[in-house]
């Protein structure tokens, strides 16, 4: 395997070829009419159009894809997740076109990209499921039927979209007056998303933690399991902080939990990389909730625990290479990881998207501290893709180091331009209740609807003080002479007395 | 120099007098003593003190400290030294600035510009729902004259593949919508308009 | 403690300063006149000037730190390293101003600040010391004296200041006519660089390693020992590659080289933070070199491979707290890591320092990358202190991985406006006694002195056509506006081809 | 736009023509391709092919191409994509620019403006103008028989919305002109000669 086409844009895309360039590999990238400028298209050692900016004429399009596959003569392709990470026809196509699909197989997409059909699977492998319906509402069905299909799962319930993720074609309905309106959303958001209406239903478990459990899986039958991440705190049922380990998860339920994780991917016959979440409920009992057929976007806190390289271990079970580390490796975590998601988004304006140029961008460094980014200084942020600028990952020995370590690297993270969702970090990472681990999938909508909209940044009247100078001053500076240009003689000045010296010193050598 | 800066809502009265090396601010009457350096274009670093009325430096043991100096009035150039902050301005809608104070960012608007956002608009007088993005208009969820409450959703937008819900910043009458379903807006497009 | 002043500067200053915030305390800088916008200024919560630019007359004044711990209200003070670090009058100076200093006690830093007195402790302590003269040579010693006590050692042998380090104050004598003149530049360097002209003679080992060992203890009788780092790859005595675990130490020779080190340090009642060099020769015999009384520039690494913190460790060490976790995992490191000092130096001009303005600087960041950086774009790199502008470290499960990691990262680092090391580095591990290991403490130098000044830019031809069009279009993007185009104008073609022809002459020189 | 750079001791002749939205630019006769987009005001993302002398656009499997154009001449609009370089250009010592593509520093020093032939020619015997790129002639300046002096215009041709001067490299007459005003050229076509 000598190239790698890499069929995503942003952070993942990054990620990818970071890893491509370590292993010897050369990354090619596509891009769509937007993103001509993107991080991705310049760290990539080549790069092809493939469309308009909007997903379904670039990202999505299977034929232009795979011809800049062809005119690379790339040997492989990484899909990353989203887009046509988990989708069976494209895994199909780059195999019929001779190339290597970084991922499962497409009978394996197809068994586990279907949610019902994945329940069924886990089902089978003896692993309970959220109770639901078997499979997905008719598109023809009768308001009375549903109605009598409602009662019969129970209130509170969720309208899921069969080929939904990260949230989208997802409605949560608590009582019969909002079930018609609930599935005809859901319906119609998973269809503009996914190209595909199909919901079902499924009861909202109560206060239940989303505890998910990472696998790699070779084509010699080794399959792997890795300590588990939690991924309770989400909004609007899309994860914005992951952590691992988890602290609801013990050794005896996480030597339960990843066994029927390892089942349900065995009978699915299952390889590569691929996470399957569960609900755990506040008896601790564990449901399968559904099986993600890629890289995960939290992928790189399992890296950080377990010391094992995701992406690189991908690429090297698509050449068809073993698992050969000691397995304890992945399940035994040292220390303790999180990330934040960081989105263009305004959270004091009900986290609207708030594209735009990033005018400044300075991400935080020093120990334990990983950003995985796919923005720049300079590069507009686009309209038309999820809004994730990076994913900010910390690793410290302990949770209550790792939550402090996060609450620095965030106030190093200067993002200018554009709104981001760091200040609501700043003060979901303060809230007892997440200091304390004590969160369930439903805490963060919680607390967000009785904060009411008020805003996350908690100014001290000092710092407010300091901007109105700030202001001042920085109006005063740009309206007057600039002192630039003194400043700049004496840094002259002093360059050439240094190396006056340097060269003094040398010859006394 | 004076200046009459706008942030979170307050107008602020700011007076700048260079002294020495540094510069003493008066904000609404509270008196600073800034050392300021100027890191590029659009960042400073500040290290400040309050001055208070008697002229203290401000030291954090000023009874031992053989350099403080009596009180001479607003105008000395004091010791410099003590809490430091990083402030990075930059543009921000509607002709605001954004001014970074650490890691706290304000919205501030220089010399009487008033905040135009509908969004946190105040408890009274009419409010206009604008587009924050370009999107498309996904469902109009109020008609003409119906009554909505605070927080209530009143339209979805759809952009960035994801949809939004706008919400009535308080209780009022829906009196205009000046979009239908389907079509695409501009940032800063009018949508709906409230009394 | 609530606040601790960093006496220092750069990229130690902003690391122990992220430490500070992660515990909670607040951290106090203090600065020359040239570093009024330096990173670890506008990084801490307090600054406070401390005098004109030379160190001598701003980070070596002892008055001025105490005077900026006194105003700031600070109850501890860290010294870095370089500086006051090893100082300890300014130990002293501290303790006796009410405030802790963290790190060793003054009469610990007095014993091992003495090569010669610590190569004492050693031998009682039972551990080898590099064959050499007991005690500083005597001022007024004779020729007759001097010649003798040489021959005793024996040649090649190496003249060391008593209070030196990082490779200042050292020469290198190969036979009795170079002795006198040796001895006499050392004294002369010594003096300058240290305010001690005393040196010392120590027999030069034939191509050995440098092997160190980071210990820790506690105020209450306990002492972890770290897996040790090799160091061996130095320019003019000065480090510039350190990496952990040493392809040369197998787990026999670990417990014997840490418990060496352990043995030394107990018996200097050493504590906190510090770290013990030897020499290892080709026949695996290693011998006692010196001790560092502070934290080393290169701690990084042993974080990396062993989740430790070292600075979390020293504060905490320093405010009394025990040892509690297992030593074991001192000791067991997990991974590879890796470290490239990045110095402001212009490696294809004999690494002379190239001080300036930073224009542009991005980091490389993603997986198993840690930057400490001082530096910042638009940033004056000053002429008065090391030119180290950052730290890059990389982590990775092998060494294999750890050296084409660090490639990558390297090829991601971009320093506009300054010369770095950077080229330097991406030749260097490419070469194949690096990849392999085979390196000793003068491979680095020999290498160098082989290559007779050959750039270490060894572009494709395809770079070098880019480079051209890059220029041209960039050109021709902001005609007329931009001042390289202007001064290209004010040049005609004879002056250019005339410059081109004297360029050439030189580079084949 | 033709530029004469010199990079580690060699001098480089390089003629850059607008094709489509992109370049092609000829290095020393070896003609390049470029999709150029700007990301900041130093730095420049190319997309780059070599493009062989029939115009292949430099696919990996040209066999079974279909987009593959048939050989004609240097100035097709190929098919973008292929090798992708960032290219930083930050200002050096001595007027020099540094030039990094990917991870490898150039130090280059450019005219900075637009040369043409006489730049370049001999000292002695005849001089043929010829058009460095192609374009139209906007004005001819001379007319046979006329003696004319070194550096003196002769020639104006507009490339790329530019009006370009073609000078005489030293003093002579002229003895014939290919062109009139009003028509278009091909790089290279010979515009005038001198004696």
């Amino acid at each position: 395997m000598k190239k790698i086409l890499i069929a995503n844009r942003g952070e993942i895309a990054v990620r990818i070829a970071r890893a491509c360039r370590e292993m010897g590999v050369s990354p090619v990238a596509v891009y769509s009419e937007c993103d001509r400028t993107a991080l991705h298209v310049r760290y990539a050692d080549e790069a092809y159009p493939i469309g308009p900016s909007a997903p379904r004429d670039s990202y999505l399009r299977i034929d232009a894809i795979l011809d800049a596959a062809r005119r690379s003569g790339a040997d492989a392709v990484h899909p990353g997740y989203g887009f046509l990470a988990e989708n069976e026809t494209f895994a199909a196509a780059v195999r019929d076109a001779g190339l290597v699909f970084i991922g499962p197989s497409p009978e394996a997409i197809a068994l586990m990209g279907s949610k019902t059909a994945a329940r069924a699977a886990a089902t089978r492998a003896g692993v309970a499921v959220v109770p639901g319906t078997e499979g997905p509402l008719s598109p023809a069905i009768t308001e009375p039927e549903l109605t009598s299909t409602a009662q019969a799962i129970g209130y509170p319930l969720l309208v899921k979209a069969v080929s939904g993720g990260g949230g989208k074609g997802m409605r949560t309905v608590t009582n019969l007056r909002d079930l018609a309106a609930g599935v005809a959303a859901a319906r119609s958001e998973a269809g503009s998303a996914f190209g595909d209406p199909a919901v079902y239903l499924e009861r909202c478990l109560i206060r239940p933690r989303h505890i998910e459990v990472q696998l790699l899986a070779d084509e010699h039958g080794t399959l792997v399991p890795f300590v588990e991440r939690e991924c309770s705190i989400q909004r609007r049922h899309q994860k914005v902080v992951e952590e691992t380990p988890s602290l609801a998860v013990g050794p005896p339920l996480r030597a339960a939990i990843t066994s029927a994780a390892s089942a349900v991917a065995r009978a699915a016959g299952y390889t590569n990389a691929g996470t399957i979440e569960f609900l755990l409920d506040e008896d601790g009992r564990f449901y399968f909730l559904e099986m993600n057929t890629r890289l995960q976007v939290e992928h790189p806190i399992t890296e950080m625990v377990t010391g094992l390289d995701l992406v690189r271990w991908q690429v090297r079970i698509a050449r068809g290479e073993r698992l050969d580390f000691d397995p304890a490796q992945a399940m035994i975590p040292r220390g303790h990881a999180l990330e934040c998601r960081i989105y263009a988004e305004d959270p004091d304006h009900n986290f609207l998207p708030s594209p735009g140029r990033i005018q400044q961008l300075r991400a935080p460094s020093g120990p334990g501290v990983r950003d995985d980014s796919g923005a720049a200084a300079g590069l507009d942020v686009p309209i038309f893709y999820d809004p994730m600028i990076s994913k900010l990952a910390c690793w410290a020995e302990d949770r209550a180091s790792v939550v402090a370590r996060m609450r620095r690297a965030l106030d190093e993270y200067v993002v200018t331009g554009i709104k981001t969702t760091v200040p609501f970090f700043r003060w979901l990472l303060a809230q007892p209740e997440f200091v304390e681990g004590r969160f369930h999938t439903t805490y963060l909508d919680e607390v967000l609807a009785a904060r009411a909209g008020r805003s996350f940044v908690e100014p001290d009247g000092d710092a407010e003080d300091i901007a109105v100078i700030g202001a001042a001053l920085q109006s005063m500076l740009s309206s007057g002479v600039s002192r630039s240009s003194a400043q700049g003689a004496a840094v002259d000045g002093a360059a050439l007395r240094w190396k006056a010296r340097a060269r003094a010193d040398a010859l006394r050598r | 120099m004076q200046y009459e800066i706008e942030v979170d809502g307050r107008l602020r009265q700011v007076v700048v007098h260079r002294v020495g090396d540094g510069f003493a601010v008066e904000v609404d009457g509270r008196r600073w003593q800034v050392d300021l350096a100027r890191v590029d274009s659009h960042t400073l670093s500040l290290i400040t003190g309050v001055v208070p009325p008697n002229g203290d430096t401000g030291d954090a043991t000023p009874a031992s400290d053989s350099s403080r100096r009596p009180g001479v009035g607003p105008l000395v150039s004091p010791r410099p030294g003590g809490p430091s902050r990083e402030v990075i301005v930059s543009s921000g809608t509607d002709g605001r600035l954004v001014v970074r104070v650490g890691a706290t960012a304000f919205s501030v608007a220089l010399n009487g510009r008033r905040r135009t956002d509908e969004m946190v608009a105040g408890t009274d007088g009419p409010q206009r729902i604008v587009a924050p993005m370009p999107g498309k208009i996904v469902r109009v969820l109020v008609g003409v004259g119906d009554a909505v409450h605070a927080r209530q959703a009143l339209i979805v937008v759809e952009a960035m593949k994801m949809e939004n819900e706008l919400r009535a910043a308080r209780d009022g009458t829906v009196a205009g919508i000046h979009v239908k379903e389907g079509v695409s807006v501009e940032a800063g497009a009018p949508l709906i308009d409230i009394l």
